[in-house]
C-alpha cells in the first residue's frame, strides 16, 4: 500500500464519521427513553389511540386549526362522554396539564421544535400570570 | 431501456421490503439485520475499496496543470490550477470536492453552418449536482438526530434551519433539503433522459442509484408527511439508538414504509461500494488533482522503475556511426582504427 | 359530517367517538333564531330582510353578525366602555404595551372626530365631544382587508361574516393594515407575552410579525357565549349583538326602531357595526 | 484516400448525421462495431521495426507481423485475450490512476463535448466517457464484482476481437492532450486510458508505423527522422549560414563538445523541416547573440520521445540519452528546445524515470543569474523560460517593426499547458518581439486549447481527413482571429504543431503561416555587430527583408 | 460566463469587500431584527410601512427603468442602444433581487413566505406583484443571459428570445403598474388613491431607472474602459427628461386636484410633506425638507440635463443624473409611502423616524444590490470586452 501517510488518517476519519453515532452514544451519558407523564389528573381515555395519537397528533392538530380557525367548524367531540372541544390548549392540556412532562419529553428526544408554543400557552404559563391579577 | 430495468430493481426491493416487513418476525431481519449487515458491508467495502485502489502506486507525477506553473518570478503562478505547495494542493482538492470546481468551469459546445464552433458556459449540471449533493450531505447529518441521544444543539440548530427557517409548510414542518433532494434527483434523471450525449453514454448502473435515491427521498418523505400509521418518532428512535449503542430492541410495531425506507438504505449502503459510487472516495485520489506540479523541482519516486532499461548505448551509437562522425568533424570517443591503406 | 371529519373517524376507530356534535350552541342574547345544531345555520326560511335602507345593501345571504353600539348608554356611564375593553383585553390576551408604537388593539376609545371622520363635529353638543366612543373592527361586509391579504390569513368567514384571521398563516405583510380604513388592526412588532398582564388559558397569544384584531369572539361564540364586550355591558342595551341578515334578530328590531351610523359609509366596505349617537 | 473538398466537409461537419450534430443513433455503443476503411485508420507498423524494437534491451514488442487493420483477420496470437488480460491486471496494479479512472467516472458527460475528435467527427465513441468505457467494460467484467455477477448489466463486456478492434480504433483517435480532464469533476485523464489501451495493443502486436518508425529511429541514430550524425550536422550548419546570410554575423556552434555548459536538445524536426526550420534558425541566433556556452548532440538529437505514445518501458529508454548525453559530456544543465511531448516526457517523466540528475547543476542563466528553482532537480530548462528571463533582465534587444508583416496568435501546445503548466512564457515573449498580436477565443486557449488534431504520431497522410476534422476546433479558433484581426500567423511552442498545424491551416485556413516562438525571436533580434541583407521592396526602397529568417530558405 | 466574476483588478476585490461589508452589517442587523420582531424598525401601528417597503417601491421603478432600452433597441431597432440594453437588463435584475430583499427584511414572518404560493389569492395586489415581479426577475435573467451568451459566441441570439424579449417589455410596465395598485386601490387612504398614481409612478421610473444606468455608464467608462457612445447617452437623456418632466407634471396635478377641491383628505398628505402639517396644535414636518430637496433637484436637473454642456460633458450629465436620481428617490423612496399613513384612518398623526438597525438593513440591501450590479455588469463588460478584442 502507497502513500499510507495519508490514506490511512483519511480512512479513519471517514469512519470515525461514520461511526459518529456510536462513539457518540458511548462517550455521553446517553439520555432515558422519554416517558410521557400520564395525565396528572387520571383521565385514561384520549380522543383516539394513543398509537395513533403519537404517530399522528400534530397532523390532527393541523386540521383542527383549519376547521377552528378557517371553517368555523368548532364541534365539541364527545367521545366516551368527555367532550373535548378542538383546540390545543383546550383539549389536549386540560388532561396533559404538563407540558413538560409530557410533550417535551418526546420532542427533546426527537429533537422536534414545534412552533406551537409560540403561541400557545401550556397551563404553567398560563398559572403564571393570573395570581397577579 | 436501460432505466426501465433498474426502475423495475428499485421496485423489486421496495415490494420485498414491504412483504417482508408485514411477516411476524422479519421486522428484526428487516429493523436490525439487514442494517446492520449493511454497513459492514458499507464500511468493510469503502475501505477496502480504497485500499485495493492504495495498493497501486502512483508512478508518475501527472497533475492535468490548468494553469500557469510556478517557473519565473515575474510570471504569476496560478497557486489554485498548478499547485506546487501542499498547502495549495488542498486548497486545490478543496474546491474540487467541496465546490466541484471542474465541473463549474463546464462548457456546451455548439456546430454552426460555417462551420462555426461555438462554446458557452453551462453550469446546470454543476448547480443540480451542488444541490443533490449538498441536500444529500443534510439530509444525512440532519438524520443523526434519531441515532443521538441526547441531541446535540448544533444539530437542532441544523434541524431548524432546513425545517424551520426557510419553509414553514405543513406538520411535520417541510424540509427545505427534501426538496433540494428531489430537485436534483430529477434533475440529473432528466438530463439522462434528454441530454443526447448523456443519454447515449448512460448505462443501467447510472440509472439504478438515481432510482435508488428517489426512492428512499420518496419513502422518507412519505413516511414523515403522508403513510403515518404506526410512525412514532420516539419508537423508531429506540430502534435506531439501540441499533448504534449495540442494543436494538424493536418494541411496538412500526409501519411497512419505515421497512422499506431502512431498506433501501441498506441497499444503498450496500450498492454503494461496488458502484460507481465510490466517487465520494476516488475524488480523493485522483493522481490528476492531488499532486502537486513540482515534478522538475522535486523528483517524484516510482517504486517499480525499473532500472535495467538502459539507453541505446553511446558507445554503440558511436561504433555504428564512428566513420561518418569522423568524417564531419564530430568528436569522437574512440578514435577510427587506423586505415589500412596508411599503414 | 364534512371530510376531515370523516377521515378523523376512520383513522381513529368508529368505537372511540360516540354522541358527537351535542352542545356547541351559539346563542345569541335575546334571539335563538339560529340555535340548533352544531354549528351556526343559516336563517333559511326568513322573508329577505328588508334592505337596510340608507345604506343600500343588497338582499342578504347567509349570517352576518353585527353588533349595535348605543353611545348613549355609554355617555352616561363611561365606566361601561371601560369594563368592555378590558373584558376583551383579559379574553384575547391582548398585551399593553407602555407605549404608542407597538400598541395592539381590538376594542378601544377614540373621539368622534376621529372615529366619524366624514362626519362634522362642527357645534356638536358636548355629549358628543366629550364622549369616547368605542371602536373596532367593523367586520365588514366588504372588507378591504381581505381583498388585500395575499395568502388568505385573514378572511371572512362564510358562516358568520366574521373578518377573521388565520395567524398561523399570516405572513405579516401588513398590507390588511395599509388596507383598512378603520384603523382597525394591530401588528406584533414584538413578542408580546411580557407585556400581557393576564392569561386566560383558554385563549392562545400571537406570536412576533402576525397582524391581530377583533374576531367578534369566535371562540366564545361557539360555546354559546356572547362576546365577552356585549356580556361585560350585559343588561345596559350598551352593545347589542346579533344577525344583521336575520329579520328578527334583536339587532334588527334595534336598527329598525333607532337611527345608526356607520362608519365612513362611503368608502363601500359595509360596516356591521352601527352606532346610536 | 482523397482527401475531401474543403465545402465537402465544411458542410458533413455541420450537416452530416452524427452526435456532435443532433441525431440520436439508435444502435447501443456496445453493438456498434468498429468499421475500418482505407482513411479511417494509420498503417500498421512495419514488421522489421517491431522487430527491430523487440530486439532491443529492457523493451518487448512481441509478436511482429503482416497485417492489416481493413482485413478480418488480425492475425493474432492464439492467446491473446489472456495476454490483454494479464496486461491489464499487471498495469492496473502498477498505475493507481488507471483503477481509479476505471472505478470512478459517474458518465456525467462533462467531457463529452471537450473532446476536438467528437466535435469534428461526431462519432459517439470519440466522447472521451466513452473512449474510455471501451476499456471500462472490459474491466468491470473482469476485474469488478459487480461485472461477475451482473455482467452487462452492470456495463461489462467480453473481450472480443471486436472490442480490440474499438480499442485499436479510438485509441488512435485520441492525441492524449488531456482537454478532457480539465472538465472532469474527478480529473479522470483519457490520456492516461488511451496510453494504456495503446501499451496494451503493442503486447499482441498492434501498432501503427507512423509512431514505431521514428521510435526505432530515435532508438538508434538519435533522432526520429533517423537521420545520421553527419547529416544532423550538416543540417544545423546550413542552417546557421543561413543565419549568417540574413544578420551578417557568424554563428558558432557545436556537436558532441565535452566540457561545454549546457547540452541543447530540440526535436529533431527543427533541423529538418519546415517551418522548424526557421525556429532552430531562431535559436542559433539567439545563442549566438548571448554567447552561450553550449553544444547540440548528434547522439541526443532528439528531444521528442514517442515511447510516450507507445510504452513506458519505450519513453523510458528512448528518454534516457538525454541524461546519458549530459552526463558524458559534462554539461551543467540542459536547455529543450520547443516542443510538445517531449516537454510531457522531460516535465513529467524524465527525472523519475532516469534521474537523479545528480551529475548536472541546478540550471542557472549564464548571462542574468537567474537560478531555475523550478528545474533544480531536472536539471532541464525550457527555451521559453530561458529567453523570457533574458528579456526581463534586458539582456537583449529586440526591433518588433522587423516582425511588421506578421500579425500574430498564439497556440497553447497541449503538453506545455495541460500538463506543465507553461503558458506565459511564450506571452511574454510575443510581447516583446511582435508589434501586436491577438489571442483565441477565451474557450480555446490556455488550458482550454485546443489540439492541433495530429498529435500522438498521428500526423501521418493516410489519416488526413481524420486530422482536418480534429483539427477543426483549433482551425475554427484560428479563423475568428483571422476574420477579425487579420491575423496571419500562428505561433506555438510544439513541433508536432509547427508541422500538423501548417497542413490544418492550408486546409482550412490558407494564408495563416505556422511559426515558432523562436523564430520570431530571432527575426526580432538586434545582433552586435550585425549587417542585416537588404532588399528591394515593391516600391524600389532599399529595406530589410521583410520575412526575415524565411527569406533565405 | 460567471467565471468572468472571479478574475478582476485589485480595485474590483477592494469595491467588492466594501460592499460585502455593508452586507455583513446589514446581515447582522437582519440577524437582530428576526430575533427580536419588526419591533427593531421605526414602523408603528399607524405607519406601518417604513423605509424597506418605500424602498422596494423605487426600486421596483428602477427595475422597469430597463425597458426604455429595450423597447428603443428591440421594438424601434434602435442600434445605438446595442452596447448598453444588456445594462438596463441586467440593472433590473439587480433592483428586483434588492426588491426581494426588501420585502423579506419587511415581513414579520418570512419562513411563511411561501404561503404567498401555497395559498394563491387572486383578489390580492401583493399576490399580482409577486408574479410580475418573479417573472421581470425571470425574464431579465434569460433574456440578458441567452443574448450576452449569444454575443459572446458571435452569433445570433436564438429566435425563440425575442418572444421573451417581447414580453419583457409588458412586464416592465405591469411591475410598476402593479406596485401602484399596491396603493392606489386602497380605500381610506387618499393620498394613494388616485389614478394618476401608476403613470406617475412609470414617468419616474422612466427617468430614474435610465439617469442610474447613464450612471453606470459614466462609472464603468472611468474604471472599466467601456464606452456607451455619446449618441446613446445623449437618446438616454432625452427619455429621462422628458419622463422627469411628466413626473413632475403629474406631482402638479396631485397639487391642483387637491387643493383646488379643497378636500382635506386630499390636502393633507401633501400638507404633511410639503408645508408641514397642524394636529392639535402641533406641527408635524418631518419630510418637508426632504420634498423641498426633492423639487428643486428635480427642477434643477432636468435644467442641467437640457443644457448643451451635459451633451458634451461627462461632469455635467453625471451631476444632472445622479441630482435627478436622488431627486426621485426622495420623491418615491422616502416621501410617497411615508405620507399614505399621514394622517392615519383616525386623521391621527403619527410620524416615523427609521432605527439604525432599520438602516443598517436597509443599507445592506442597497449594498447587495450593488454587489449584484457590479458582479452582472462585470460579466456584461467582459463579454464586450472579449467580443471587441478576440
Amino acid at each position: 500500500m502507497y502513500n499510507k501517510g495519508t490514506i490511512i488518517p483519511g480512512l479513519m476519519l471517514f469512519v470515525l464519521f461514520v461511526t459518529f453515532p456510536i462513539w457518540f452514544n458511548v462517550f455521553t451519558t446517553a439520555g432515558e427513553l422519554p416517558k410521557p407523564e400520564s395525565p396528572p389528573g387520571g383521565e385514561k381515555h384520549c380522543i383516539a389511540s394513543a398509537e395513533y395519537m403519537r404517530a399522528n397528533h400534530m397532523q390532527l392538530l393541523n386540521e383542527w386549526r383549519d376547521n377552528v380557525l378557517r371553517d368555523g367548524n368548532r364541534e365539541i367531540l364527545e367521545i366516551d362522554g368527555v367532550k373535548y372541544p378542538k383546540g390545543l390548549q383546550l383539549a389536549c392540556l386540560k388532561c396533559h396539564s404538563r407540558k413538560e412532562k409530557f410533550c417535551d419529553s418526546c420532542h427533546t428526544y426527537a429533537a422536534v421544535q414545534p412552533y406551537c408554543w409560540d403561541c400557545h400557552l401550556t397551563p404553567k404559563e398560563a398559572g403564571s400570570k393570573e395570581a397577579t391579577h | 431501456m436501460k432505466y426501465a430495468f433498474s426502475f423495475v430493481a428499485v421496485l423489486a426491493l421496495v415490494i420485498i421490503a414491504w412483504l417482508g416487513s408485514m411477516i411476524p418476525g422479519l421486522q428484526y431481519l428487516f429493523g436490525i439485520a439487514i442494517p446492520y449487515l449493511a454497513i459492514m458491508i458499507f464500511l468493510g467495502g469503502f475501505i477496502y475499496r480504497v485500499v485495493q485502489w492504495a495498493k497501486s502506486p502512483v508512478p508518475f507525477s501527472i497533475p492535468t496543470t490548468c494553469g500557469q506553473g510556478k517557473s519565473l518570478d515575474f510570471i504569476k503562478q496560478d497557486k489554485l490550477d498548478c499547485p506546487t505547495r501542499a498547502s495549495e494542493v488542498a486548497a486545490r482538492m478543496f474546491l474540487e470536492i467541496f465546490a466541484f470546481r471542474s465541473l463549474f468551469r463546464n462548457t456546451k459546445s455548439e456546430l454552426h453552418e460555417g462551420p462555426k464552433i461555438t462554446y458557452e458556459s453551462s453550469r446546470w449540471l454543476w448547480l443540480a449536482a451542488l444541490l443533490f449533493h449538498y441536500s444529500f450531505l443534510i439530509i444525512v447529518i440532519r438524520h443523526m438526530r434519531l441515532f443521538l441521544n441526547p441531541v446535540p444543539q448544533w444539530l437542532q440548530f441544523l434541524g431548524f434551519l432546513d425545517g424551520g427557517a426557510m419553509l414553514q409548510v405543513g406538520a411535520p414542518l417541510l424540509y427545505a433539503s427534501s426538496l433540494g433532494l428531489l430537485g436534483g434527483v430529477v434533475f440529473l434523471f432528466g438530463r439522462r433522459l434528454v441530454n443526447r450525449n448523456v443519454r447515449y453514454i448512460s448505462l443501467a448502473n447510472d440509472y439504478f442509484p438515481l432510482f435508488l435515491i428517489f426512492a428512499i427521498a420518496v419513502t422518507g418523505m412519505l413516511m414523515r408527511y403522508f403513510l403515518r400509521t404506526n410512525i412514532d418518532i420516539v419508537t423508531i428512535k429506540e430502534l435506531l439508538v439501540g441499533l448504534v449503542t449495540l442494543h436494538p430492541v424493536i418494541n411496538a410495531e412500526i409501519g411497512s414504509i419505515f421497512y422499506i425506507h431502512v431498506f433501501l438504505v441498506s441497499a444503498l449502503l450496500v450498492y454503494f461500494p461496488f458502484s460507481k459510487l465510490m466517487h465520494m472516495g476516488g475524488v480523493f485520489m485522483s493522481p490528476t488533482r492531488n499532486m502537486p506540479n513540482n515534478s522538475r523541482a522535486k523528483r517524484h519516486i516510482n517504486p517499480w522503475n525499473d532500472p535495467t532499461i538502459k539507453p541505446h548505448s553511446y558507445a554503440g551509437y558511436e561504433d555504428e556511426f564512428r566513420e561518418f562522425m569522423v568524417d564531419a568533424g564530430i568528436p569522437v570517443e574512440k578514435e577510427l582504427p587506423p586505415r589500412k591503406d596508411e599503414e | 359530517m364534512d371530510k376531515q371529519r370523516r377521515k378523523f373517524l376512520k383513522i381513529a376507530g368508529a368505537s372511540v367517538i360516540a354522541g358527537i356534535g351535542a352542545p356547541a350552541i351559539i346563542k345569541l342574547s335575546g334571539t335563538s333564531a339560529h340555535a340548533s345544531g352544531g354549528r351556526v345555520v343559516p336563517a333559511a326560511g326568513h322573508a329577505p330582510a328588508v334592505a337596510h335602507g340608507a345604506h343600500g345593501e343588497e338582499a342578504p345571504k347567509g349570517v352576518r353578525l353585527g353588533m349595535v353600539i348605543d353611545m348613549r348608554k355609554f355617555a352616561d356611564k363611561p365606566e361601561l366602555l371601560d369594563g368592555a375593553i378590558s373584558a376583551c383585553i383579559d379574553a384575547h390576551n391582548i398585551p399593553q404595551y407602555p407605549d404608542k408604537k407597538n400598541e395592539i388593539k381590538w376594542l378601544w376609545k377614540a373621539p368622534f372626530e376621529s372615529v366619524f371622520t366624514d362626519q362634522s363635529a362642527y357645534h356638536s353638543s358636548k355629549r358628543i365631544t366629550e364622549t369616547d366612543f368605542a371602536v373596532l373592527c367593523n367586520h365588514c361586509d366588504d372588507p378591504p382587508c381581505v381583498r388585500a391579504c395575499p395568502t388568505q390569513a385573514t378572511f371572512k368567514s362564510p358562516t358568520t361574516g366574521i373578518v377573521a384571521m388565520d395567524f398561523h398563516r399570516c405572513i405579516g405583510c401588513r398590507f390588511c393594515m395599509a388596507a383598512c380604513p378603520y384603523g382597525a388592526r394591530s401588528f406584533n412588532w414584538q413578542d408580546p407575552r411580557p407585556y400581557i398582564k393576564k392569561y386566560n388559558k383558554n385563549f392562545p397569544s400571537r406570536m412576533k410579525g402576525v397582524v391581530e384584531k377583533c374576531n367578534f369572539c369566535a371562540e366564545r361564540l361557539a360555546l354559546g357565549q356572547e362576546p365577552a364586550c356585549v356580556e361585560s355591558c350585559k343588561g345596559t342595551g350598551a352593545i347589542t349583538f346579533g344577525d344583521l341578515n336575520d329579520a328578527k334578530s334583536e339587532v334588527r328590531a334595534i336598527l329598525d326602531k333607532e337611527f345608526t351610523i356607520q362608519r365612513k359609509p362611503t368608502l363601500g366596505t359595509k360596516p356591521s357595526v352601527f352606532y346610536i349617537v | 484516400m482523397a482527401l475531401a473538398k474543403l465545402e465537402q466537409l465544411s458542410k458533413s461537419v455541420v450537416q452530416g448525421p452524427s452526435l456532435a450534430t443532433g441525431a440520436q443513433p439508435t444502435k447501443d455503443w456496445m453493438d456498434t462495431p468498429a468499421i475500418f476503411k482505407e482513411g479511417n485508420f494509420a498503417y500498421p507498423a512495419k514488421q522489421e521495426k517491431v522487430e527491430y524494437l523487440d530486439s532491443q534491451d529492457g523493451i518487448d514488442f512481441p509478436n511482429a507481423r503482416i497485417w492489416s487493420p481493413d482485413e478480418d483477420d488480425w492475425k493474432l496470437p492464439e492467446n491473446w485475450q489472456s495476454i490483454i488480460l494479464k496486461g491489464l491486471k499487471e498495469r492496473l496494479d502498477k498505475f493507481r490512476s488507471l483503477k481509479i479512472f476505471m472505478d470512478c467516472c459517474v458518465r456525467c458527460g462533462a467531457c463529452a463535448d471537450k473532446c476536438h475528435f467528437f466535435l469534428g467527427t461526431g462519432d459517439p465513441k470519440n466522447m472521451p466517457v466513452l473512449r474510455a468505457e471501451l476499456l471500462r467494460s472490459v474491466y468491470r467484467n473482469d476485474f469488478t464484482l459487480a461485472g461477475k455477477l451482473f455482467g452487462k448489466m452492470a456495463g461489462g463486456r467480453e473481450m472480443t476481437v471486436g472490442v480490440l478492434k474499438e480499442w485499436f480504433m479510438y485509441s488512435y483517435q485520441c492525441t492524449e492532450c488531456r482537454r478532457c480532464s480539465v472538465f472532469c469533476p474527478y480529473g479522470i485523464d483519457t490520456a492516461e486510458v488511451t496510453m494504456m489501451i495503446r501499451e496494451l495493443l503493442h503486447l499482441v502486436g498492434i501498432g501503427i508505423n507512423w509512431i514505431l518508425e521514428p521510435a526505432s529511429n530515435s532508438n538508434r541514430t538519435g533522432n526520429h527522422m533517423g537521420l545520421q550524425p553527419h547529416t544532423f550536422k550538416d543540417n544545423v550548419d546550413f542552417l546557421a549560414e543561413d543565419v549568417e546570410a540574413l544578420t551578417g554575423v557568424k554563428i558558432n556552434h557545436s556537436f558532441n563538445r565535452k566540457g561545454a555548459e549546457v547540452l541543447f536538445i530540440t526535436p529533431s524536426a527543427d533541423v529538418f523541416a519546415e517551418p522548424g526550420l526557421y525556429t532552430a534558425m531562431g535559436y542559433l541566433a539567439l545563442f549566438e547573440q548571448i554567447g552561450l556556452d553550449y553544444t547540440w548532440s548528434t547522439y541526443a538529437s532528439e528531444g521528442g520521445n514517442f515511447g510516450l505514445f507507445t510504452s513506458n518501458e519505450l519513453m523510458k529508454k528512448l528518454n534516457a540519452k538525454m541524461y546519458a548525453e549530459a552526463k558524458r559530456l559534462g554539461v551543467k544543465y540542459i536547455i529543450g528546445g520547443e516542443c510538445g511531448h517531449m516537454w510531457r516526457v522531460v516535465h513529467q517523466y524524465m527525472d523519475t524515470m532516469n534521474g537523479p540528475a545528480d551529475f548536472m547543476e541546478v540550471p542557472k542563466s549564464p548571462i542574468t543569474g537567474t537560478v531555475f528553482e523550478n528545474a533544480k532537480s531536472t536539471k532541464m530548462i525550457h527555451i521559453s523560460e530561458f529567453t523570457a528571463d533574458l528579456i526581463k533582465h534586458g539582456k537583449i534587444k529586440f526591433d518588433p517593426s522587423r516582425n511588421a508583416n506578421v500579425k500574430a496568435t498564439y497556440h497553447d501546445s497541449c503538453n506545455p499547458a495541460r500538463a506543465m503548466g507553461l503558458m506565459d512564457e511564450p506571452r511574454y515573449i510575443l510581447d516583446h518581439v511582435v508589434p501586436g498580436w491577438v489571442e483565441m477565443p477565451e474557450n480555446t486557449i490556455r488550458e482550454q486549447t485546443f489540439c492541433c488534431g495530429s498529435g500522438t504520431g498521428l500526423n501521418t497522410d493516410e489519416i488526413m481527413e481524420l486530422r482536418m476534422r480534429a483539427g477543426l476546433p483549433r482551425a475554427n479558433a484560428v479563423k475568428h482571429v483571422i476574420d477579425k484581426h487579420d491575423v496571419n500567423m500562428l505561433s506555438c511552442v510544439c513541433a508536432i504543431d509547427r508541422a500538423t498545424l501548417t497542413s490544418l491551416m492550408d486546409y482550412w485556413n490558407p494564408g495563416c503561416g505556422v511559426c515558432g516562438i523562436s523564430e520570431l525571436v530571432g527575426n526580432a533580434l538586434i545582433m552586435d555587430n550585425e549587417k542585416r541583407a537588404m532588399g528591394y521592396g515593391a516600391d524600389g526602397t532599399e529595406s530589410e527583408l521583410p520575412d526575415g529568417l524565411r527569406t533565405m530558405v | 460566463m460567471i467565471e468572468k466574476t472571479l478574475k478582476g483588478k485589485p480595485a474590483y476585490w477592494v469595491w467588492l469587500a466594501f460592499l460585502g461589508m455593508f452586507m455583513a452589517v446589514g446581515a447582522a442587523c437582519y440577524v437582530r431584527q428576526y430575533n427580536f420582531g419588526l419591533g427593531m424598525t421605526g414602523m408603528s401601528r399607524n405607519v406601518s410601512w417604513g423605509l424597506y417597503i418605500s424602498q422596494f417601491t423605487f426600486l421596483v421603478g428602477v427595475a422597469a427603468g430597463g425597458v426604455m432600452l429595450v423597447l428603443p433597441y428591440y421594438i424601434h431597432n434602435y442600434k445605438d442602444f446595442g452596447r448598453i440594453t444588456i445594462l438596463g437588463e441586467f440593472l433590473a435584475i439587480a433592483a428586483i433581487v434588492m426588491c426581494l430583499l426588501f420585502i423579506m427584511a419587511d415581513l414579520g414572518q418570512p419562513m411563511r413566505a411561501l404561503n404567498v404560493v401555497l395559498h394563491p389569492s387572486p383578489h390580492s395586489m401583493l399576490f399580482y406583484d409577486a408574479i410580475v415581479l418573479n417573472g421581470y426577475l425571470f425574464l431579465n435573467i434569460l433574456c440578458g443571459w441567452v443574448i450576452l451568451t449569444a454575443e459572446k459566441k458571435q452569433v445570433k441570439p436564438p429566435k425563440w428570445i425575442y418572444f421573451f424579449v417581447y414580453l419583457s417589455i409588458p412586464f416592465a410596465v405591469s411591475i410598476h403598474t402593479v406596485t401602484a395598485m399596491l396603493y392606489c386601490g386602497l380605500p381610506g387612504r387618499h393620498f394613494w388613491l388616485s389614478a394618476i398614481i401608476a403613470p406617475r409612478f412609470l414617468a419616474s421610473a422612466f427617468a430614474a431607472g435610465p439617469a442610474l444606468i447613464v450612471i453606470a455608464c459614466l462609472v464603468l467608462k472611468r474604471v472599466a474602459g467601456f464606452d456607451a457612445g455619446r449618441k446613446a447617452m445623449n437618446k438616454l437623456v432625452t427619455i429621462i427628461i422628458y419622463a422627469a418632466l411628466l413626473n413632475m407634471f403629474f406631482v402638479g396635478l396631485e397639487f391642483f386636484v387637491g387643493y383646488y377641491s379643497n378636500i382635506p383628505g386630499h390636502k393633507h398628505a401633501l400638507q404633511y410633506l410639503f408645508f408641514g402639517l397642524e394636529h392639535h396644535g402641533h406641527v408635524y414636518n418631518n419630510l418637508v425638507p426632504f420634498m423641498w430637496a426633492f423639487v428643486i433637484l428635480a427642477f434643477g436637473a432636468i435644467a442641467t440635463l437640457a443644457t448643451p454642456a451635459a451633451k458634451k460633458n461627462d461632469f455635467v450629465l453625471g451631476l444632472g443624473c445622479v441630482a435627478l436620481f436622488v431627486a426621485f428617490w426622495l420623491d418615491k423612496g422616502i416621501g410617497f409611502v411615508l405620507a399614505g399613513f399621514v394622517p392615519n384612518p383616525l386623521h391621527e398623526i403619527t410620524e416615523y423616524v427609521p432605527t439604525m438597525n432599520e438602516l443598517g438593513i436597509t443599507i445592506g440591501v442597497w449594498a447587495t444590490g450593488f454587489f449584484v450590479v457590479t458582479v452582472l455588469y462585470k460579466i456584461a463588460i467582459g463579454v464586450e470586452h472579449e467580443v471587441e478584442e478576440c
